[in-house]
Formats: C-alpha cells, structure tokens, sequence
C-alpha cells in the first residue's frame, strides 16, 4: 500500500510545478486569509476523539478523485485545486495548529472502486475529511460508506439535487440555482418564450431539464422539445435539424464529456451562429475547463449560467486564478468545479476551527453557517441543508475560451435540492 | 418432380445445386441399392464431394430430392441425418487431435446425444466392448491411450473410419479414404473397407481406378455437375466419353 | 457419490489444486486479512464466477461472448431490485411523494411501483430470477446465434453491441432502473443489516460457498463426455456434427450456463459492495473479465479464480502506488498473455509447478507407504492445459 | 407534430434530414472503411481502431499548432497536410503493431481481439501522458465552418460536405487499389489461399503488413476529418468503436460495398429515428435492428455464397 503525501505533487499531466512556484502560491493564498489569528495548537486529545488520523502536528485528509479513466479530465481540476488550498492553509499554519497532509486515492472513474478508496480512507487511514467525487453516480457509491463510518465527504460538483446527508457538504450549485436565476433572466433580458431542453441521458441532465421545463411552464412560456442522447453521442445533425423546425428562442443545452465538442462544433458547422442568439444557447454544462475541448470559436456567444467564472474580477479572485497558475502551469484554466473543489478544505478548515476539534460530529454541528468572505467566488454561507448559498452568473462566451460575466443575481440564492413544486 | 417410395437405399433425384449462378451439381440422379458399393469417380471439379456434402447435409440443394429409405434428406439437419444412418467420411482425417483414440470413438458412440444425455453419460461396459471391437477392427488396440494427434496419417484415417463404424449406419460414404496413405496401409484399408461393407451400403469417392474396380459393384462417372456414365468398372473404364474426359484435353 | 466416482470426478492433480485453492480462500485469507480487505477479496471473487464461465464457453466452447458484464449486471440488478424494495418500506421513504417506492422513482414522477418490480418483494422469487432471467436470456441469444451457426467473431460482436443496448436502455429509462447512478444505498436483507462487518464475513463465506458449488459444477460438466465434446467441437466442429449431434446445444448450454455464473456474481457483488450500477454491464468491464480469464488460463476452471485474483490484486496495489502506470501494465498484460502464455497460470503451472508439487506428494506419501494409485486407465482424459 | 408547418418548410426540413444521415452515412463509412480492410480481409480483429482514428486527431492537433505559430498564412490549407501526416504516422504504427504483435497471431482471430485491446490500452494512457487528460480543441481553417445556404431553410454544413467528399474520394481510392492494381490482387490472392500466394511468389508478410498499415491509414485519416465533428482526447476514440464494427460485420465481413451498403442502411435508419424519437431510444433501436437483422443473416448483408 502506497499513498501520496503532499510532499511529493503528483503530475496528473500536468507541468511539474517548482517548489519556489508552490511557496509563492502559498503566500498569494495567505492574504485571502480567513482570520490570520493564529491558533495556538491545543492538545490532540483535545481535538480528536474519535481516533481519527490526527497527531500534535498533523492531520491527514483524503483526496478522492478519478486519475484514471474517462473522468480523468474533468476531475483533474478538482484535484489540483484541492491540493492548492491545502497548501495555501499549510503555508498558513495550517488548521489547529496541525499540518494537512493528504493521502490520494484514484477512483479510476469506475464507482465501485470509489465506494472501495473511500472505505480504505475512512477505515484504515482514519482521514479526517475527504474532499473527493466528480460524477452523482460517484457519490451515490461512496454515500453509505461515509454514513456507515461516519465520515465527511466535501463534495465540487453541481449536481442534480435531491439530496442532503449529514456526511457531505455540497460546494457545488443544486440544480435550482444554476437553472432558475439563468432561465430567468434570459427572459427577462432577452425576451424568450419558446425553449428546447437537451441533454445527455442520465439523471443530472434529465433533472435539470425537469426544473427547468416545471420553471419555464410556472412563467406561462413554452417548451417546444425535449431530447436525450447516449453519453459519447457524436452525432447531433438530427437534433440540429429539429431546431430550425421548431425555431426555439432558447437551446437550453445540458450535454457532458465528449458528446459537448461533437455538439457545438456540429451546430456551428450548421450555421447557427450563437451570437445572432437566434436561437440563444443557454448551457449548464460548459466550463472554462469544457471549452479548452471544444474551442473557443465554436462556442463563441454561448451563454452559461454558473456559479463562478474565471473572469470574476474581484480581489479574491484574482489572488486565486494566480496562484493556482503559479502553482499549476500557465495555460490552465479554472471552471466552476475547479473553484467549488478550492472551497472545501477552506470551509472544513473552518468548521473546524469554529468547533475546536476535528471531530465528524463537531464538526458537522460547526458547519452550518460557516461563512467564507475569501472564496473566489465571493461569499459563500453554508446552509443547515449542507449546500452553500451562492450567486448565479451568466456568461457569455468569448473565442479566447473565457467568459463575459453579463449577469449576475443581487442576492445569494438559498440552495433547495428537494423544491417544492419541481418534482 | 414427384418422388416415389422406392426399395432403394438412397434415391437420389433431379438434384441441383448453385453457387451464385455456378451450376456444381446440375440435375443429378441416381440409386443406391441395399449392400451396394457405389464408386463415384469424375476430373477435378466434377462435384463429386459437392454430392456428399448434399446427401449429409452439409450444403443445402437449390433443387431436387434425396431419399434415404423413403425418408427426404434435404429437409433434414445434419444431425437427424446422421442419426437416420447416414455416415460421412472426410476428405481429410477430421478427427479430435486433443483426445486420445479411446475417446475419440467413445464420442462417437451413438449414445447421450443431447446435452442431459451427455452430462448423464458413464463409460459402461457396453462402450468400453464396443470400443475396443471397433478398435481391433481399424487396427488401433494397442493405441487407445494414444492422443490422436500423434498417429500417422493411415492410422487417422482409420480412426475416422473406425468413429463411423460404432455408430452403425447404414449408408456410410467415403470421401477419398486412401488418399496420402502408404502401400501397406492402402492394403489394409481395402480389406477394411471389404469387411465394413457387408451389411450396409458404402458411397466411395476414389481416383485410384485399380482401388475402385477392386471393391465396386456400381460406379458412377460424375462430370461437370452431370453424370457422364455409370455401370460396373469394367464398362466405365471401356466407355469412350469417360476416357474422353480424363485423357482428353 | 461413490468413492470412485469422487476420484473420477476429482483426479489426484485436480483434488490437489481444490484443495489448495479452499485452503487459500476459506482459511489463509480470512485469518491474514482485515474485513476491509477480505471484502476486497469477495468482490474480485465475484469477478472469478465470469471469469469460470467464460473457461467453460470460451475456453472450452470455444464462444467467445464479450458481453458477459450483461449477465454479470441482470443477476446483480435482480439482488439490487430486493434489496431496495427492502430499503424503500413505507417509513424509510416517509418524506417522499409516494413513500414506499424507490427514491429515484419518486424523483422521476413514478407515483407506484412498475410492474416488473412486484414480485422482487419476495425473497424466493429474487433468488430464482438470479439465475432464471440472465439464463433464459442467454438462452434467447444462443438460440438466434447459434441455431444460425453465428460462431466467433461475429457472435463477439453481437455480444457486444447487446451490451451497448442494455447499458443505454438502463441509463435511458432510470425511472425504472435508477440510471447511471444505479440502485445505491442499499440496507438489509430480510431485516438483518448487510452493511456490518458480521454480514461482510458472512458474504464473503457465503460467496466462497457458491463459488465452489460452481467450481464443481464446472468441473463435473469438463469431465463428463459434454466436456470431451466441447474439447471435441473447438478442433473439429462438422464431425461433431456428423458424428449426430446438435452442436448448437451444446454451444446454448454452456453459454447459458456460463451466464447463470455470471449472474451469481452479479447478485454476490451487489450483497458485498452495496450497489449495483450499469458501468458493469457495459463493454469495458465484459472485456476485462475476459482477460481475469485469459491470465489464469483459459482452459483452466481454477485458473480463471487465480487469475481474477491476481489481475484485481494488482490492479488495486497498481492504482495506489501509480495510478498512471495503470492502463500500461493492463494493456502489457493482455498483449504478454496473448503472446507469450496463451495458457496463462495455468499453463505455467502444469509446465513447471504441478511436476514438482506430485513428486513432493508421492514421496511423502511413498515414506508413509500411502495408499495412492492412479486410477487412471486406457482412454481416461489426458489433461491438455 | 407537423401541423403548425408549411409544406414547403417541411420539405426542407427533410431534405436536410436526409443530408444529416447523408453525413452520418459518411462518416460510418470513414470509420468503417479501415477496419473493414483489416477485418474483412485480413480476419483480425483491431480494438484499437478507434485509438488509430485519435491518432491522425492528434496530429492534426500538433499540425494545426505548428501552422498557427510558424506559417500562419498558410492555416487555411494545414487541414491537407495535417491528413497526410495522420495517414502517415497512422500507417506507420499500424505496420510496426503489425510487425510486433499480429503477424504472430493470424491463425488466432478471437487472440488478436485481446491484444489490440491491450494496445488499445496502452495507447490511451500514452495519450494522456503526452496530451494530458483533458481534450484538446483542434482549430479549423475558416472556411470548413460554416454552412452554404441554398434555400431560406436549407443549410448545408460546410465540413459535411467535406465529411462526404472524403468519405467518397477514400473508398474510389481503396476500390481501386483493391481491385485495379497489382497491391489488391495480391491482398485478395493471400487473402483466398495464403499458401498457394507464397507459393507464386507474393511476399506474404509484406503484402499483410502493408494491408493493416493501409487500414489503420485510413483510420488516421477518419479521425483527422473528425476533429471537424468530434472530440479529440485519449478517451474519444472508444465511443466509435461499436458502431464500427457492427457496420463492418452488417456489411459482410468480405465485401467493401457491402459495408458502404450497411453504413448507407443503419446511418439512414438512425437518422430518420432520430427526428421522430429521442436520441437514446434510436439510439437503441438501431442497435437492436442492427442485431435482430444479423440473427436473421448471420453473414451480413453482402456476402458470398462458397462452395466449401
């Protein structure tokens, strides 16, 4: 058995990061410090009754993400991100007065081996929190196995909702708050009223199109189709035609992975232009990190809406998308999971701080109103139901691969993953 | 074309068979008796095992009948054909390299034919008698627990021989049995074949004319798909057609 | 059974590596490993039921079928469906729209159970659709194939394209199947609690049980005269025929037979790891359960358990230490199988470990005057690895 | 569902449907067309072929950078180049992978299936440690986006016709070579009696690799024209893989035309579903008629009848 400790950053295909690279990264993080008190260590005992991996100077964690496989490329970005936060909170003496250190499993993109890494963190190597799992279907395996040995499992991804566990905290948007905010003001803004949902088939697509359908219905709009493609489809003329048949204002477009480039090159290659917005593509599914793919021209005028786009140009977010470049390479680029994956050692560093110990259980009871005035994103709030509060923003995709922000909600939109009236 | 009850063993009528357009056999008609040897010989080409293949089942005829004691053949798949009494010799050896000779024979025993019947199946004594009399019969006692692999070429044509004797049929039909075999084991096989041959019916496809008029009562000249002459040994060999066709060009 | 029909069944070499093989799986594991590890054992051996199948078709039959995850995932889904029936009782569902049905059917609009779920409430009926569905479903396949004579490639094509259908299908209608999340979150069985580490040493028991009931069974059918036939039907197929018999039976039974392991499996992976989900039904995994086969050996019953074992083991070790040296050493092993030792395990230890082992034995058993005596006469079976 | 539509609209609706499964039609070929070289006849089974087709993706990715930062004047017309490149470098590692590894294994078709599995593997991982996990974008020359407009309706994609002139301008090519040139008479007469061809005096060895060197060519070339409609990651070449080869076998192993026939056929049956049904569904449909016809005539649409 061989783990990774932090020591030792792995590439994941990446360019082999310096170490001077690291520690200026580690000082950008240190003045987005949370509180820069700095804990005078108390004693193990103190903060660790549950036997968990905790020492008078360390504290181990687990990373669970797929390096292998066809999820390799999404949950690349997640890795790195955690990794950085974890240094960037080492560098500033890390939490309680204890060192992270991290042992990395791979979940190799396969669900079982998940359930199988997650039960080895939580069972033999006793971490003290796992920020880990990319797809629903990686979370659903893991999810009994943190219930069953009371684990903590701080989870990136937008999902579909229609969940809340005790062992997870969401960092990423349920469905309602990356749906309801985007169609709103693309007819506030843009005056639709006929929309056509797509999506690949599987829950979070199919989910999201339900929100979305039961939102556009609730605002007396129409939706004109209704499509799901295998995963890995490549062939989307069909559907291209069923558009210039049905004429939609919208294409509310939720398609993931590899079927995404075969999309958008096909409808530019089509001849719909997207920034005619006749119609307007409005995705859910396309981050920085999917357009590096796809390519900035063929998506050129696509409108996304998200929490969090690299282009977010507040203090925050700046020290961030620099040190993550310091720390991981120039040309990288950082979607709305890569920021949402940076959050959850943050927020576990606090929960933990606020309860004074790394128990599950304390912490657990900490975490609901944990707030981060430091997330790139901006504030973020951690509500009872284990979701955060957060903004929805809309951009507008540009041929350099990035995002025009072109909207964003006044508020913090609470999050819901069970809404009433959209089941 | 009509077909009636006959007392032959093997009717075959207006048979015809093509291969996108290829006539390989064209309109062929003839008659096995019971206890008949019936050499078919013909050039290359003239569809001699193309007519095996038919009669056991192997390809399926594009038109005409076979009848085997009344029953049609051509309906049949080529398991109920065997099972009705039809036995086929191979061109060359096929038998099961991986298994010894005792359980190449022992397959072949007409016995647990089905998949429960298989799984059900115990070496009694009933198979291990007849086994050992086929054995002596094809010459191969001494080499049952020998795998098939490792004999020589005669003794696999033997072995094959000998894999249709223990199922009994009565139409058994040899595809060049003394092919490739030494002088020794061409006389062996003779006197085998004389000896298998008393109570059943035999189709042999030879090229060895001195074989064919030594074991023959009938023989059947095939020639482009048609037959070109048939009758005993000495009247084919004498007719001018037949010695236009293989001497001729 | 009799003692010779035991020792016909079981011959000295064969006995021995059983033996070796138990002693391996039900004592020196559990007692050497944690419940952690051990489960890891389980679910490799759940792999070991494909893997034993695909001797008996590929191996033996000569079929190969690249679709077996279909029978691996329709035992394991038919487990799942009773297990969450279970999960989904009234009060456990309570905040649901419809209490008593599955979460994802709630979420999908489903206001009652679908019909096919019914009868999965009942235990009896479960474990016989186990078994029943993947067999009856193998059974419709080798019909179409191979009353047709679809036969090698062409036949592990259609295989594969079946399991592309059911993987799609089973990701399309996730109202009634739970999607590509699969069926999670899964609890007790008959009320006893299957997530405990009494019911992962019970499962893994279990699950070693089975797999020799299964091992024996193979073995028996190698042995019986069907075995020699299907050795018989790889080499020299048209004289099996004309030798009377219906090949194509035989070719469904053992495929069919090689799904209902399979679906054992399947059922046994869902109790021990706790879900079941379609990335089992699909391409991917049926290949690499062709290749636990290969390793071990293709034409070895024991060597499919062995090679599953060691190709999970290092797969698992692989992943930990270089999760991206992984795909290479798997891909260098299909190649080095294929190339250098088409009869994997196996074939390496008839060649070099079972002479020494045999001569260990009769000397001691000769220092002790023993009893043995090879029963073997004229005729029997010469074991080819 | 068409009540709301002019007849007119609905005529251009659907000859642009029939132009969309006239592009699917093209690519199946494309896919198709390589491995039905090597699989039809050669008899081996190449699970890397989708991992050959990234291959020529990938090196139109690396010729697409080099003209963008060397000669961007020239970028309009790297697309050629980037083709005959992914021809070559495809080609080339198919000979050597038959040189290493399926020369040894003719006799054993099902073996071959397992160790270009295998490769397929490796060639994957080799990917993302050279590329990285993630997909690449592959930059296309302006004038392959886009579309001609030839009614107010009708569109028609612009790298689709280029999609189908390749698609056209490969199978004359291969048709020819197999049955024009000296090469596809002695591939045909190895293929028929490999003895017998030695005998003559054909290189047998050379002519098989030059053969699997030729398929995977053609592979590399598809998946270089399919950076126009596709994803181009170490992953990708695994989602055409199955489609590929049920067109390969739907066709009749031996025969090109009938695997041109049985693209023709399951591109046209897919697209028509398509339009009515959800893309899952025809999706499964097709596979299932694709399956079910198969059981029916198990040696594909084409194929000789053979006096055995």
């Amino acid at each position: 058995m061989a783990t990774m400790r932090n020591a030792r950053p792995s590439g994941l295909g990446s360019k082999l990061p310096v170490l001077v690279k690291a520690l200026a990264g580690a000082v950008a993080g240190a003045t987005m410090a949370l509180s820069a008190a700095v804990h005078a260590a108390p004693s193990t005992a103190e903060v660790n009754t549950t036997n968990l991996a905790v020492t008078d100077d360390k504290v181990t964690v687990g990373i669970l993400h797929s390096v292998t496989g066809t999820m390799a490329i999404s949950e690349t970005g997640s890795v790195q991100a955690e990794k950085l936060a974890i240094e960037q909170i080492n560098a500033m003496g890390g939490v309680l007065g204890r060192q992270i250190e991290y042992i990395q499993e791979d979940g190799a993109s396969d669900w079982p081996t998940f359930a199988e890494k997650s039960r080895k963190l939580l069972v033999n190597d006793k971490v003290a929190a796992v920020f880990g799992c990319w797809t629903s279907a990686s979370r659903k395996a893991v999810l009994p196995v943190f219930e069953q040995y009371n684990g903590m499992l701080y989870y990136p991804t937008f999902y579909e909702g229609l969940e809340q566990s005790p062992n997870v905290i969401y960092t990423g948007q349920e469905a309602t708050q990356q749906i309801l905010a985007g169609i709103d003001w693309v007819v506030k803004t843009k005056g639709a009223k006929s929309f056509y949902l797509l999506g690949s088939d599987y829950i979070w697509p199919r989910t999201s199109n339900k929100i979305a359908r039961k939102h556009i219905e609730k605002l007396g709009l129409k939706v004109v189709g209704e499509d799901y493609y295998p995963l890995g489809h490549t062939q989307f003329n069909s559907i291209i035609n069923k558009f210039k048949l049905k004429k939609p204002d919208v294409i509310f477009a939720s398609v993931v992975g590899g079927s995404n480039v075969a999309f958008y090159k096909q409808l530019k290659a089509a001849g719909i232009d997207m920034t005619k917005e006749k119609p307007l593509v409005l995705t859910i599914s396309v981050t920085e990190d999917e357009i590096l793919g796809i390519g900035g021209e063929n998506i050129e005028g696509a409108y996304a809406s998200m929490k969090y786009f690299q282009s977010l140009t507040n203090d925050n977010n700046k020290a961030f998308v620099k040190a993550f470049k310091e720390r991981w390479g120039d040309d990288i680029v950082i979607g709305d999971v890569t920021q949402a994956a940076y959050l959850g050692p943050w927020l576990w560093k606090a929960a933990v701080e606020k309860a004074g110990s790394f128990d599950i259980d304390k912490v657990r009871e900490a975490s609901p109103g944990i707030e981060l005035t430091s997330a790139p994103e901006g504030y973020v709030k951690i509500h009872p139901n284990h979701h955060l509060w957060s903004k929805t923003r809309i951009g507008n995709a540009k041929t350099d691969g990035q995002y025009e922000i072109v909207y964003e909600t006044p508020e913090l939109i609470e999050p819901d993953p069970f809404p009433e009236g959209y089941q | 074309m009509s077909a009636s009850n006959t007392d032959f063993v093997l009717a075959v009528e207006g048979l015809t068979v093509s291969f996108d357009g290829f006539k390989a056999v064209n309109d062929l008609s003839f008659y096995v008796d019971k206890n008949e040897i019936r050499v078919i010989v013909g050039p290359n080409g003239a569809g001699k095992t193309t007519v095996l293949d038919l009669i056991c089942g192997r390809t399926k005829a594009t038109e005409g009948s076979i009848r085997f004691r009344n029953r049609e053949l051509t309906k049949m798949k080529e398991h109920q054909i065997v099972r009705a009494g039809v036995g086929r010799k191979f061109q060359t050896p096929s038998i099961y390299g991986d298994l010894t000779v005792f359980e190449n024979l022992e397959i072949s025993f007409p016995r647990g034919r089905s998949v429960f019947g298989a799984l059900a199946f115990k070496r009694d004594e009933e198979v291990m008698t007849r086994v050992s009399e086929i054995a002596d019969m094809i010459f191969l006692s001494e080499l049952l627990g020998t795998r098939a692999d490792l004999l020589s070429h005669g003794q696999k044509q033997w072995l094959e021989i000998g894999m249709l004797l223990i199922q009994d049929p009565e139409l058994l039909m040899l595809d060049e049995p003394v092919a490739g075999m030494s002088v020794s084991e061409r006389r062996q096989t003779a006197e085998l074949l004389r000896r298998i041959t008393k109570d059943r019916s035999v189709i042999v496809i030879e090229h060895d004319m001195q074989f064919v008029a030594e074991i023959a009562d009938k023989v059947t000249v095939l020639h482009q798909g048609k037959i070109l002459a048939e009758g005993s040994a000495e009247e084919v060999k004498k007719n001018p057609k037949v010695i236009e066709v293989y001497l001729g060009h | 059974m009799s003692y010779t029909g035991l020792r016909s069944l079981l011959p000295k070499n064969d006995l021995l590596s059983f033996g070796v093989l138990a002693l391996l799986l039900v004592v020196i594991l559990p007692l050497s490993l944690d419940i952690f590890r051990l489960n890891l054992i389980g679910k490799y051996l759940t792999y070991a039921f494909v893997a034993l199948g695909l001797v008996l078709c590929w191996g033996y039959g000569g079929i190969l079928s690249l679709g077996q995850g279909v029978f691996f995932g329709l035992g394991g889904y038919a487990m799942a469906m009773f297990l969450k029936l279970e999960a989904s009782s009234p009060e456990n569902t309570a905040i649901q729209s419809t209490p008593g049905i599955p979460d994802f059917m709630d979420w999908n609009q489903l206001t009652e159970l679908p019909w096919f779920w019914e009868p999965f409430h009942s235990l009896g009926f479960t474990i016989i659709a186990i078994v029943l569905v993947p067999s009856v479903f193998a059974y419709i396949i080798g019909v179409a194939m191979f009353k047709r004579r679809v036969g090698g490639v062409y036949f592990a094509i259609i295989t594969q394209a079946v399991a592309a259908i059911l993987t799609i299908l089973i990701i399309g209608q996730q109202g009634y199947t739970g999607g590509v999340n699969g069926i999670t979150d899964l609890r007790t069985l008959n009320g006893w609690d299957i997530r405990t580490d009494g019911a992962k040493y019970f499962f893994y028991f279990l699950c070693v049980f089975l797999l020799f009931v299964c091992l024996l069974i193979a073995q028996f059918v190698r042995k019986s005269k069907l075995g020699r036939l299907l050795v018989a039907m790889r080499e020299m197929e048209d004289r099996v025929r004309f030798s009377g018999y219906d090949v194509s039976n035989f070719k469904i039974f053992v495929f069919c037979l090689g799904s209902a392991f399979a679906a054992i499996g399947g059922a046994m992976f869902t109790l021990q790891v706790g879900f079941m989900s379609p990335t089992f039904v699909g391409i991917v995994p049926s290949i690499e359960m062709v290749i636990f086969c290969a390793v071990g050996g293709r034409l070895s019953i024991i060597g499919a358990v062995y090679g599953t074992l060691v190709v999970n083991w290092a797969k698992t070790s692989f992943s930990e230490s270089f999760p991206e040296l992984w795909l290479f050493a798997m891909g260098a092993l299909f190649i080095a199988v294929v190339m250098a030792f088409p009869n994997g395990l196996a074939g390496l230890y008839k060649k070099y470990g079972e002479p020494l082992l045999l001569r260990v034995i009769d000397k001691v058993k000769a220092g002790r005057g023993g009893l043995g005596g090879d029963l073997n006469s004229k005729g029997v079976v010469h074991e080819r690895q | 569902m068409f009540a709301d539509y002019s007849t007119s609209e609905l005529m251009s609706i659907f000859a642009m449907q029939g132009f969309a499964g006239l592009i699917l039609f093209s690519v199946f070929v494309l896919m198709a067309l390589g491995l039905a070289i090597i699989f039809g006849q050669m008899g081996v089974i190449n699970m890397a072929h989708g991992e050959f087709m990234i291959l020529g993706a990938y090196i139109t990715y690396l010729t697409s950078n080099i003209f963008a930062d060397h000669m961007p004047q020239l970028f309009g017309s790297y697309f050629f180049i980037a083709m005959a490149l992914a021809f070559v470098a495809a080609g080339a590692l198919g000979m050597l992978v038959e040189w290493a590894l399926i020369r040894h294994l003719y006799h054993r078709p099902l073996d071959t299936l397992l160790a270009t599995w295998g490769l397929s593997l490796i060639l994957q991982q080799l990917y993302r440690t050279i590329f990285g996990a993630r997909e690449v974008g592959v930059t296309l020359p302006d004038w392959l986006m886009g579309s001609i407009q030839l009614t107010d309706v009708i569109e028609v994609p612009i790298n689709g016709i280029f999609v189908m002139s390749l698609a056209i301008g490969i199978s004359v090519t291969v048709a020819a070579l197999m049955y024009r040139s000296r090469w596809g008479i002695q591939v045909r007469s190895v293929v028929q009696n490999r003895p017998m061809a030695g005998a003559v005096g054909i290189n047998t060895a050379k002519v098989d690799r030059l053969t699997f060197g030729l398929g995977c060519g053609i592979a590399g070339v598809a998946g270089s024209a399919f950076t126009m409609i596709g994803s181009t990651g170490p992953t990708s070449g695994q989602l055409y893989i199955v489609d590929t080869f049920l067109v390969v076998v739907f066709g009749g192993a031996q025969s090109l035309l009938g695997t041109i026939a049985s693209a023709f056929t399951i591109s046209q049956a897919q697209s028509s579903m398509e339009f009515f049904l959800s893309g899952s569904m025809s999706k499964v449909l097709t596979l299932l008629f694709v399956v079910f016809i198969l059981m029916l005539r198990p040696q594909g649409l084409f194929s000789l009848k053979v006096r055995r």
